[in-house]
């Protein structure tokens, strides 16, 4: 039975990675920039979920760490004359004027982001950790926002206001169509983590401590640790998603990082469902392709003869609408804490169990 | 560093106080919705923001006289914040936090994006009446006759609030409910009607520190709720959450805080919103409770 | 029935008898009025000037909402779905640098035109983009150049609004070119900062009080600046006030109140600085169009539509590489906001026009010739 | 007085009162003892309109109270004291005791009932100005009490009193019941300690998963064999 | 052996002393009870002894290692493990659950070998289920193995969080109030059940109660406090018999 399972996990991978090509071969580039778009929210998704979901730890500084991610990549991976280019104003820091090899390969940046955001992950979680739901919330808040303020004001080290252009594609041979590899291969690299970690003894740690702190200590875990656990892993695959989605743009500046994102990252997360990995993935592909598709919403519409006024800012107020109504009257999400699982598909009872 | 004369000194002084007071008066609302729902209302820059507005279009476009735009838009902020407080936590209560906290966070954005849609997203210039623009000179130091009103009124306001919550029933049934809602209805409390009235009251604040706002800064925008609202929480957190006298205490410091910053080194002026933060996670490390809050160990 | 302009392109765009231009703008979120006032100069120029090598130009509007990812997809979506010739915008620089990082990597290639985005970075290092507005760098030394010569300011402060690369490289080539003039390294006498948002500038301003500062420059946005100059004057601060385009919005005034009497900006283009015989063909349009007063920036989104129909009719092609390499040749171009010459960066060199608030309304003070650095 | 019938209390999935039928007499005091979780507390909860029945009925003084405001069942003079005390953490003792007397005006019966509570805990006097959070869980439980009584009740409904309290306390609680009692106030009582509650108890009556399974007098159903073996582990 | 020994361990809240130099020593696989009345500081000195609070003067040893001011967490490690006055389960999740987060601490393999799942994590995770299931079977949980532990009524809670204790591998055990809530019938089953555990693990007990016929019943040794200071320590019979005891606690019978 377990086999089984696990055949069928595998083949499903294996079916996904197929669809990949598929779709790198037949999408345009604008749908295949939606479809990365996702990719990267899924990670980012299952990375404030963790946090939030599983250690319970109401975190909004997400959108920091991705900076720290983002910029880390960026100023390894692009070259001399780019930086240049960029830095006009201020010269760049001579000890990032040119970065040796293999530091500025986008595999290697990419891994030196997230570590770099993980630390920072550490450095902010040493002191905020220690404080209560509410308190964390509004300190990480503000965490978030100090790291934007820093990058907007250190010009020499991240060109400041104005922003870094010019980065790299994402990937080794810079080629487009390698993109999406890329993008929907991390996202399934996190949601394997994820599912392993969820449910493995550190994963039922986490949990502890988001019913009760108390009882949890005295079962002898250390909250310390085991929150700043959940925390650096968070802001680890958080930087990573930062630093792709900067290289997917190709630009990045501080203003790119406002409160505004982690909101969108929230969002997410609850339609989902809150401490679910399934609901997280799911809701990340819906809400970033509507958040396209309801473009129409901003302009004009022209139907036949007729023009219907779009009205600016309709489109957050109908998202921020919709994270009203899910958490007044749907508050469990998509899926609740409930995660997909084969025996559900098999119609068997056990709904909690992945690769259990 | 530079080092700075004495009547610079003051008008920097001045200057604070005046911010600070404005501050000590949004972090009221904020203590006082938080000290009864435990709920971090990120939703209240808005209601500031939407008190603003309605005083504002109370004098361009239904020009009525200033008072009586002020009255209006203070009573239908109230008004407005019970309904907010109905719809959007109301149906919280029994819930996890972070759920009722995820609700105050759509509202907030929810009511931004309305203001933007609403009212547009650009910049409206509030009237001032002539009363409060008069600059009078003191010894180098100017004044503009607002920056006088602000702390006076916050005087005031405080000290109506702490008659009320401590020598009223009404107050000790506030705090009561704060801490048990179904113990609460066992003494033949309203919860509702309090958690109601708490709200109004809070938004109230709000609305007259948003004119008090308009009145000093004239300019609206949609968004103009969102970092005072944030600064003015942490003003709330740093005095105690929950105490009012913590909170104004804590508009002051911040809003002094922020000034003299910039005063003593204008290199550091480009990390002012980063002050109050930093400060907010100081005082949470070193006396979590805030400087007023009381600190109880949890009995376990 | 003609496709909805806005709503999902299926790529079939490509008809024979229309050619299509894409238009990108921050048409909703913080900066959705610049982008209307964008939006009425091109459809104004697009009314006058409807055909091009006897096709009927079809424009193609995307929203940016004020948002960098967006202006991204934003310009994805106009090259790779709805196939457009070539791409005027954006208002806010932010968008277009994002905007042409698409514009240089996709395969397909489309050249596009800069309205009033004035940041170097965005036609640095990128074939495809030009604009029709001077940069920040021009800009910056030309209000130096006043500040030393009209105004005899040899000291002067600074407030930057920080978070804005607009106004972070305006003071940057302010200071360079006044220590220039000056010959002093320590010209500048007092630099603060303050945040996109910000309020209070009391602190800032009561330190240049006693800065011994001549003169303030307030590069940034027009809300927080017309509160910069209301609190100078409350704080009895009477230097004059020097600051960039941006502040040339009615809000200015009206938030400024009295206080905005006097300031002096630089911007690219006044009604009564008549500069080419299509100014005056804009100006009559725009009025029996709008009935009112037209913006800088409408002007020169008039112009960025011109300059496209031109190179067209120039490459006497609508493949896009083509128009590219036309517009690259631009020389003495006459649009609606002064002659336009495309440098090797593909930015406009042109004259700036000095204007001051008079009696609650911008009013016309001089034009500065560019300098041939 | 408090007429019970037919009630039918769900959580969710669980059918936690299943047709109850109770019956309290004026001026008497009736108790309710069960195992855990059969259902006493929720019983209380009902007729104070904290968790909403589905059916049946709740007549007090012949008046229909079913699932009405908790405020306007207080008012009536139907007071509990809920299961774990439930006090204010956050408030002193003084302050919690008067908050018993929310819905009442006059200040000197007021004062009056608080002099009373006083005397009834003495204990409670010392600590007027201690947060009653910090208090050790029986010291709480007399606050409770003492609370309740500041409401003047004329139903009295008491969740476990003697959870939790020291032996000789819990003889001071049910001495002190049955002095309330002789003030008049009838008395609806839950219990786990059976022995001591059907000792003081008019009427009793034994409930099971959600349903009355014996009741009878409080003697009669001491000497009831079944009860021994199940309640009073004889 | 001594297992537990205090040394005029003393708690102060502001005014109130809880506890005050309270001297007492615990020896291997004894069951002891703490009695007192309400408010004479039983729970505190848990609290202290299990390091959710630090005592203002006097030390705390536990196996001749001074404990004193550690962390929760590494008290529980050293191997005392309490049970709740107010009950404190994980809420949200199933009675299995509950007991297998509180094997976590003792399993020792690190973050990574736990998510690659290596033989060696397995082997434990299927040693830990088994161990889980063995224990809720023992303390008669496994007909509601599955249920959210919220759901379930008073005592069965109370059962569970004793289960969830001894999943940590206690050498002492301490059980604020474990009968509180429970009629005579279920508290008799309880006492056995009491004695059972410590036979079965060989642990030593410590626990407060009010139920006399409970502490009479199973302890073999008694500390009295009043006040926070100690009035008697004894066998049952001698403290039933104790003046001081029965004028402070007991009461006439
Ligand atoms: N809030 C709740 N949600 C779900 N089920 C509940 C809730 N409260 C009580 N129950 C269930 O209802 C049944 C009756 O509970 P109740 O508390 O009334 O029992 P009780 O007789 O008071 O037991 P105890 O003596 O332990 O207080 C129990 O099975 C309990 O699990
Ligand atoms: N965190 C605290 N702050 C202030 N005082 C406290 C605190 N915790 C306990 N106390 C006081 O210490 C004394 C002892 O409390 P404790 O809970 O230990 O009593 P106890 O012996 O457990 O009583 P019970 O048997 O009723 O639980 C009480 O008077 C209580 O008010
Ligand atoms: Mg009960
Ligand atoms: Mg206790």
């Amino acid at each position: 039975m377990k086999d089984k399972k696990n055949i069928l996990t595998l083949i499903a991978i294996l079916a996904f990675v197929i669809l990949l090509f598929i779709l790198n071969a037949n999408l345009g580039l604008y749908k295949m920039r939606i479809f990365n778009l996702c990719g990267i929210y899924v990670i980012l998704a299952l990375s404030l979920n963790l946090i939030n979901g599983f250690v319970g730890l109401f975190s909004l500084g997400h959108a920091g760490f991705m900076a720290v991610g983002a910029y880390t990549s960026a100023l390894l991976t692009m070259s001399s004359e780019a930086k240049e280019m960029n830095f006009f104003l201020e010269p760049i820091v001579p000890w990032l004027k040119n970065v040796p090899f293999p530091l500025n390969q986008f595999p290697v940046a990419l891994i030196i982001a997230g570590i770099v955001a993980a630390v920072a992950g550490f450095l902010v979680g040493a002191p905020v950790l220690k404080l209560r739901d509410d308190y964390l919330a509004i300190a990480t808040l503000g965490f978030g926002e100090i790291i934007r303020v820093i990058f907007t004001n250190t010009q020499s080290l991240t060109n400041g206001p104005l922003g870094i252009k010019g980065l790299p594609n994402i990937g080794i041979t810079g080629n487009p169509k390698e993109i999406i590899l890329w993008t929907w291969g991390v996202a399934l690299i996190t949601i394997i983590f994820m599912v392993l970690l969820i449910n493995s003894s550190y994963g039922r740690a986490f949990k502890a401590i988001r019913e009760d702190e108390v009882a949890a200590e005295a079962m002898g875990i250390n909250l310390f640790k085991h929150k700043m656990m959940g925390f650096v892993i968070g802001s680890f695959f958080a930087g990573i998603g930062g630093a792709l989605l900067g290289h997917l743009m190709g630009t990045i500046d501080p203003l790119m990082f406002r409160f505004l994102l982690t909101f969108n990252i929230v969002l997410i997360v609850v339609l989902g469902g809150i401490g679910s990995i399934t609901g997280s993935v799911i809701s990340a592909v819906i809400v970033t392709i509507s958040m396209e598709a309801l473009r129409v919403l901003d302009t004009d519409i022209q139907i036949g003869g007729y023009i219907i006024k779009g009205i600016s800012g309709m489109r957050m107020v109908v998202f921020s609408t919709l994270l009203m109504l899910v958490i007044l009257f749907y508050q469990r999400g998509l899926m609740g804490t409930n995660e997909f699982s084969w025996d559900w598909i098999l119609r068997k009872k056990d709904k909690t169990a992945i690769g259990k | 560093m530079i080092s700075m004369s004495f009547s610079t000194f003051m008008q920097h002084l001045v200057n604070g106080i005046s911010l600070g007071s404005l501050y000590a008066l949004l972090a009221i609302g904020y203590t006082m919705v938080y000290g009864i729902l435990r709920l971090i209302n990120f939703a209240h820059g808005e209601v500031f923001m939407l008190g603003t507005y309605f005083a504002f279009y109370a004098m361009t476009s239904f020009l009525l006289p200033w008072w009586a735009s002020f009255l209006i838009a203070v009573i239908l902020t109230c008004i407005f914040g019970i309904i907010l407080e109905r719809s959007a936590y109301r149906p919280l209560r029994n819930s996890p936090r972070i759920s009722i906290m995820i609700s105050a966070i759509g509202a907030s954005f929810l009511l931004q994006n309305l203001g933007i849609v609403i009212f547009g997203g650009r910049p409206k210039a509030f009237p001032i009446p002539p009363i409060f623009s008069k600059i009078t000179n003191i010894g180098g130091v100017s004044i503009v006759s607002v920056s006088i009103i602000i702390p006076i009124i916050t005087a005031i306001a405080l000290y109506i609030l702490l008659y009320i919550i401590n020598k009223t029933k009404v107050g000790m049934a506030m705090r009561a409910v704060s801490k048990d809602y179904e113990a609460a209805r066992l003494m033949g409390i309203n919860v509702n009607s309090i958690i109601s009235f708490t709200f109004g009251t809070g938004s109230a604040l709000a609305a007259i520190g948003g004119i008090m706002w308009g009145l000093k800064y004239p300019q609206l925008i949609p968004a103009m709720g969102l970092m005072p609202g944030l600064k003015c929480f942490i003003a709330a957190v740093v005095g105690g959450i929950g105490n009012i006298k913590g909170a104004v205490l804590g508009g002051f410091i911040l809003g002094l805080g922020e000034i003299m910053i910039v005063a003593i080194s204008p290199a550091l002026s480009g990390y002012r919103d980063a002050f109050a933060f930093v400060l907010l996670i100081i005082i949470l490390l070193v006396r979590p409770g805030g400087l007023m809050g009381e600190n109880i160990v949890e009995k376990v | 029935v003609e496709k909805a302009t806005t709503s999902e392109g299926d790529g079939s765009g490509e008809s024979s008898e229309v050619i299509k231009i894409g238009v990108f703008e921050p048409l909703t979120g913080p900066n959705a009025a610049g982008g209307a006032l964008e939006k009425e100069g091109i459809d104004l120029a697009n009314k006058l000037y409807p055909e091009v090598l006897g096709k009927k130009v079809k424009l193609v509007y995307v929203d940016n909402k004020s948002d960098k990812v967006e202006a991204a997809n934003a310009a994805t979506k106009l090259i790779d779905q709805e196939k457009v010739s070539a791409i005027i915008g954006s208002w806010g620089s932010g968008f277009s640098i994002s905007a042409g990082e698409v514009i240089k990597k996709s395969e397909r290639k489309v050249p596009a035109i800069g309205t009033s985005c004035t940041n170097p970075l965005v036609t640095k290092g990128n074939d495809y983009y030009f604009r029709v507005c001077f940069i920040d760098p021009f800009q910056g030394n030309v209000m130096a150049n006043y500040a030393y010569n009209e105004v005899g300011a040899k000291k002067v402060a600074f407030i930057i609004e920080k978070t804005n690369d607009y106004a972070v490289g305006l003071a940057k080539f302010f200071e360079n070119t006044f220590k220039e003039l000056t010959g002093d390294e320590n010209a500048i006498v007092y630099e603060a900062f303050y945040n996109t948002g910000d309020q209070d500038f009391t602190a800032q301003l009561t330190s240049i009080k006693e800065s011994g500062a001549e003169a303030i420059f307030a590069p940034g946005n027009f809300t927080e600046s017309a509160l910069v100059t209301k609190q100078a004057k409350e704080l009895g601060l009477d230097l004059p006030i020097l600051g960039g385009d941006t502040w040339e919005t009615p809000e200015f005034i009206e938030i400024g109140g009295e206080a905005a009497e006097g300031i002096v900006f630089s911007t690219f283009f006044d009604a009564n600085a008549k500069l080419t015989d299509n100014t005056t063909k804009f100006l009559e349009a725009y009025n029996e169009e709008y009935g009112k007063e037209p913006a800088a920036v409408t002007a020169l989104a008039y112009d960025a539509y011109l300059l496209v129909l031109d190179a067209i009719e120039r490459a006497n092609s609508t493949d896009p590489v083509a128009i590219r390499d036309a517009i690259e040749q631009t020389k003495d171009f006459p649009g609606a906001a002064g002659v336009v010459n495309l440098d090797e960066n593909g930015d406009a060199v042109k004259a700036a026009v000095i204007k001051t608030v008079k009696d609650g309304k911008f009013t016309y003070l001089t034009t500065v010739e560019p300098m041939k650095k | 007085m408090l007429k019970i019938k037919d009630l039918h209390v769900y959580y969710g999935g669980i059918h936690a009162l299943k047709g109850l039928n109770i019956n309290v007499p004026h001026n008497k005091i009736v108790t309710l003892v069960g195992a855990n979780g059969a259902g006493k507390s929720t019983t209380l909860r009902s007729v104070m309109g904290l968790v909403k029945s589905t059916s049946g009925t709740v007549i007090y003084n012949d008046k229909d109270i079913t699932n009405k405001k908790t405020k306007d069942i207080v008012l009536q003079g139907v007071v509990m004291v809920p299961e774990g005390r439930r006090i204010f953490p956050n408030l002193t003792v003084e302050e919690n005791l008067t908050l018993g007397a929310y819905t009442r005006r006059s200040k000197d019966s007021i004062n009056k009932d608080m002099k009373w509570v006083y005397e009834l805990f003495p204990i409670l006097k010392d600590r007027l100005w201690q947060k009653a959070g910090t208090m050790s869980g029986g010291e709480q439980q007399m606050l409770a009490v003492g609370r309740s009584l500041m409401t003047k009740p004329k139903l009295l409904m008491m969740d476990e009193p003697s959870l939790g309290l020291a032996p000789l306390i819990v003889k001071d609680i049910f001495d002190i019941i049955k002095e309330i009692h002789k003030e008049g106030v009838t008395i609806l009582l839950i219990e786990q300690n059976a022995k001591a509650a059907l000792e003081i108890a008019d009427y009793g009556y034994v409930l099971e998963t959600g349903t009355i399974v014996l009741e009878g007098n409080g003697i009669d159903l001491l000497n009831n064999d079944k009860v021994q073996k199940a309640y009073l582990g004889e | 052996m001594t297992v537990l020994k205090t040394d005029k361990m003393t708690m102060k809240f502001g005014g109130i002393t809880a506890v005050s130099k309270f001297d007492m020593e615990i020896e291997k696989n004894e069951i002891i009870g703490l009695i007192g009345p309400n408010g004479a500081g039983k729970t505190t000195c848990f609290n202290m002894i299990t390091g959710v609070y630090t005592p203002t003067e006097g030390k705390i040893y536990f196996e001749d290692k001074n404990i004193t001011g550690m962390k929760t967490h590494e008290i529980t490690k050293l191997g005392i493990a309490r049970t709740f006055q107010n009950i404190r389960l994980f809420k949200e999740l199933s009675v299995l659950d509950n007991v297998l987060i509180a094997n976590h601490m003792r399993l020792d393999s690190n973050l990574f070998s736990a998510i690659i799942k290596t033989p060696d994590y397995r082997n434990k995770e299927r040693k830990i289920l088994e161990k889980s299931i063995k224990l809720i079977k023992d303390v008669g949980l496994d007909d509601v193995i599955n249920e959210k532990s919220s759901s379930l009524p008073y005592g069965k809670q109370r059962r569970l969080e004793i289960a969830r204790a001894l999943a940590t591998d206690p050498k002492l055990l301490i059980l604020d109030e474990p009968a509180a809530g429970m009629n005579p019938q279920e508290s008799m089953k309880l006492m056995e059940f009491i004695t059972e555990i410590r036979d079965r693990f060989n642990i030593t007990i410590l626990m407060i109660e009010h139920h006399m016929q409970v502490v009479m019943g199973v302890c073999e040794r008694i500390y009295v406090l009043d006040y926070g200071i100690m009035i008697a320590e004894g066998t049952p019979t001698e403290i039933q018999n104790n003046p001081k005891v029965i004028e402070a606690y007991l009461g006439v019978e």
